[in-house]
């Protein structure tokens, strides 16, 4: 009954819509299947899918692996410094990526304490795919750590309480209960976590300019050889994207 | 005893939501927990089943302290209001994942709630009723000490209510299990319940067999939350039997005696369904007029006005017409007297 | 009384806060208040902020205008399409901001018709000013819409139908009842919206490397000079980034 | 009529929600539009409203077809079951929102429901009780030809519903607004309602006079909702007086016809209040044994086993020992009789 009330709001909200549905017809029509498939087979190309495809998941399941703990204990915890936790976890989220990087810098670079050791050590921080892989943890990792955490507070405690009055410990309980209920919330930030540490960018280009991974190879490929040089490195992570929000969704 | 709650307190930060609880339920004994919201039934649950760490007092399960054991070691199962059935797992792996070692199959609890049929499905394809019974199946099949059930028919509609009323009747009845019933309706607890305590702002206003409590409360708050009351106030005028003396009337309730000094001030609880309107003087009624007259249905709540101008409400199953003088009859077993100073009104 | 039970995710989530810990105090431990006002005060600093502060706050305005009323389209409409419209809308989040860049080049690009027409009229839709806020607004457009529609989600219908009911037309009713009571929720994505076009980088450095922003000047600082270059810019972006933190928690 | 319902129909997708419903509100009358949830109560109020187009059907306003008109150009005032007052406005404001230019001021509103002092304050700061009356003088500031109350106290705890049922029997009378009160609560709807529409399913099950339907429900679903019933299956035995069988024993209703032939088989639905227990033989009781007897306050739930071993609930004042054989005396006027296919169960 309401649909002609809509009118305004929908005139205006259309145009925003048209503002994200023209970049992305414009982009997808200007490309072909075949382009797509030719371009990402150029050494440069293929190395930078190799390098990404390596380090988005190692930076998933690093973030994953402490994220998801973390999220439990934030959701069900009560601790002095918690306040503190939660907006130290979400100010990657606002920080920008460049500024997120040069913030790594400055603890990992190679003339830091930590860096010239590492490097000393033989495995650098910064400029190797480890640094990558640092640069994405950081932005992407609060992804996992905020969804989980929205999951677990929506599982009643009662569900958990239950657990433990049926003769399970604390830990059984998470592992029998809490996850799988909370399931759906996790596994969104995972997949979030996953798509924004492909599509890493700023902080990537600080850390490590080299080796590339498919962004910044994006910017190298359009500074040399303008938009079209991108298309096929683009369209990959489109597609990605598109698949992300499927799951998502 | 099998479960003892001893001088139990709690605070939340500076909020005291129990001070100084203490009863105790007997072997196979079913026992009401009942109150208002807000009366600190929730946490003396959650303090049984150790989810909660009392400020002060001990909780003893067959005589061991369990007050800083965690719950999975306690031997205490619960159910609470709402549906805490796994949705993972079937009907059968919820009852499963708590069955104690030594003690029957899933087959016999499934066979307990007639849920057998039920026993590969999950619990969102379950109706309401079987939901509950679900979960009162899983937390037998711990073979619990003690069961808690909090507010378990608080979510349900008035047909299933009954019915699941019944059911948990029947199963407390042949499990034998020492059961703690927590609820905030009076109806339910006087139903199930062998004994009753009732729990007024974190304290134990009142313990006893329903039936005694109804008729004999401790104090106004008991007689108004076990049912409706409708008070009088009146002066002792004297002893043996005890005459009350409202205005110009008096009262004679013959084979009774006042707790309270000739002279003294007393607000009468009565209950309305004991009242009666008979035109007919006798010694224990007063004279009265009908001043509204509401149809609900089972009865009509009659309203009545005293000479005083006080008004009492009345109970009938016959219809009056407003503006009848007539006389309100009160019989002496159901009134109870208390001070002015003990009448605060009811939360 | 879970609190013991809690140790093992607290170890695991400990060590991710620490994560996140380190770059940040390494960051701000590195420079002083002295050293960021004298580094603000650089001819190009003073420039990319300059046009920082002109085109996010109207990329965000542009933002609320049109994506306020297209959230509460979104949140109480329901018609043809909106599945695929709600895709769109959170597409830019998950697509890397250099392929969302790439993707407005495509658009608007001065050598597709729109970008062209636009040049041709004096008003370059690429490296420019208005190319700054194109990017900012793709990029970060999507926070307010989303965040603006949980909002007039969680207001119950009803009080918009008693609004009526008292006799109150449509957009009266959207205007006296729903915009304030979804304003928290509205505040906080215009707030996420400001961060996100404040600290824009990649799309930003697709379609207009000049003239440089914040972000941008702090990358082509970094490449001339170094990480100590880029500090007094990186920490007066992470203090806006505590400042809008604050103001969301 | 103030109001007219004419062959109202509702689908969502391929469910219907409401099936031909016709009903009307005189000038001044308040209704009880009653049924258990789900039964399309509250598609009804959407449509009156304005909120949703029936699929079919018209609504009337004071003769003048609103069907199409929007909600803003209706005259109709809506209380909800969950408060809708704007939490940014104070109490005045709120109340002056809607406020009819020709109208009284605000400060008449507030004094109809006692919250003048409270002008200033905004809902948060209000009870419960304060919140459902500043929102009942909101509708009635607008004028409305009528007003719609959508399940008011299903929200409120019991003292707060009595109060607040009071409140609005109270101001219904003083403003003589036209009112539709739609609720599942059987005794609310009895209490305040001039007239009863009871639905079930999504079609209306009766319609009637609280007191004439408690006791000559049209269906059995009517019968069990409007209140607790016992059933008793018997055959039609005799006419005039009304004569059933119940395995060897007659039931004689003295100034009773059948609505049957004699030999069908009939389900007679019995109010457990009107049944009871007396050892004499008359000619309208039957010999039973007590089983079981349930103490819940007000009364005794007393279960009897028939001969047939059929068991009838009759409530008693009074307690009774397991085992007594006595019999139940059932009055005439009390029976209502359907064929056994009219008698589904209730929902």
């Amino acid at each position: 009954a309401d649909q002609p009330a809509l009118l305004v709001p929908a005139i205006l909200g259309g145009l925003f819509v048209c503002y994200f549905a023209v970049p992305f017809v414009a982009f997808v029509s200007r490309t072909g299947i075949d382009n797509v498939v030719a371009g990402l087979s150029t050494p440069a190309a293929r190395v930078a899918v190799r390098n990404s495809l390596l380090t988005a998941p190692v930076a998933t399941l690093v973030a994953t692996v402490l994220g998801v703990p973390l999220a439990y204990v934030l959701a069900r915890g009560s601790f002095r410094g918690k306040r503190v936790i939660e907006l130290l976890i979400v100010l990657p989220l606002v920080v920008p990526p460049v500024v997120g990087g040069a913030m790594l810098l400055t603890a990992v670079g190679q003339f830091t304490p930590i860096g010239a050791a590492a490097a000393d050590a033989g495995v650098p921080l910064t400029d190797s795919l480890l640094g990558v892989v640092l640069a994405q943890t950081f932005v992407a990792g609060p992804f996992v750590v905020i969804t989980s955490r929205a999951g677990f507070a929506s599982v009643d405690r009662r569900f958990e309480q239950a657990s433990r009055s049926l003769g399970y410990g604390p830990l059984a309980t998470v592992w029998n209960v809490s996850l799988p209920l909370a399931r759906g919330a996790i596994i969104a930030g995972v997949v979030l976590t996953f798509a924004r540490a492909l599509g890493e960018f700023g902080a990537t280009l600080m850390v490590a300019y080299n080796p590339r991974t498919m962004p910044t190879q994006i910017w190298v490929a359009f500074i040399g050889g303008g938009i079209d040089a991108i298309l096929p490195l683009g369209v990959a992570l489109l597609s990605v994207a598109v698949v992300v929000l499927g799951v998502i969704q | 005893m099998m479960l003892d709650i001893d001088g139990l307190s709690h605070r939340y930060g500076t909020e005291q939501a129990v001070d100084d609880v203490s009863f105790g339920l007997a072997d196979g004994e079913i026992v009401g927990l009942l109150g208002p919201s807000g009366c600190g039934k929730t946490t003396i649950v959650q303090a049984i089943a150790g989810h909660l760490r009392p400020t002060e007092g001990r909780i003893r399960l067959r005589g061991t302290d369990v007050t800083a054991k965690p719950p999975e070691s306690r031997g205490v199962a619960v159910v609470f209001q709402q549906s805490t059935l796994f949705d993972h797992m079937t009907v059968a792996e919820n009852i499963a994942y708590g069955l104690a070692d030594d003690a029957d199959p899933v087959a016999d609890y499934l066979d307990l709630v007639s849920l057998t049929n039920q026993q590969a499905a999950y619990p969102a394809e379950l109706s309401g009723g079987q939901q509950r019974r679900a979960e009162l199946a899983r937390a037998l099949a711990t073979d619990p000490d003690v069961l808690l059930l909090d507010e378990p028919l608080s979510a349900l509609d008035r047909a299933l209510r009954t019915e699941i009323r019944a059911e948990i009747d029947r199963i407390q009845r042949e499990t034998g299990v020492t059961t703690l019933f927590v609820t905030h309706d009076q109806s339910d607890a006087m139903a199930l319940a062998d004994r009753l305590v009732v729990m007024q702002n974190g304290a134990v206003a009142g313990v006893g067999e329903p039936r005694t409590l109804y008729e004999s409360p401790p104090t106004p708050f008991v007689a108004d939350f076990l049912g409706r009351s409708t008070t009088l106030q009146a002066t002792v005028a004297a002893q043996q039997p005890l005459t009350l003396s409202v205005a110009d009337s008096r009262l004679v309730f013959d084979g009774r005696t006042a707790e309270f000094p000739t002279g003294t001030p007393v607000t009468c609880y009565l209950r309305p369904e004991a009242l009666t309107l008979e035109p007919q003087p006798d010694t224990s009624s007063l004279p009265c007029e009908v001043v509204r007259v509401v149809d609900v249905g089972r009865h009509y709540d009659v309203t009545v006005a005293l000479e005083t101008g006080e008004e009492l409400l009345v109970e009938q199953s016959t219809q009056s017409a407003v503006g009848t003088a007539t006389r309100v009859s009160i019989p002496a077993r159901t009134v109870s007297l208390f001070a002015p100073d003990e009448t605060a009104p009811p939360e």
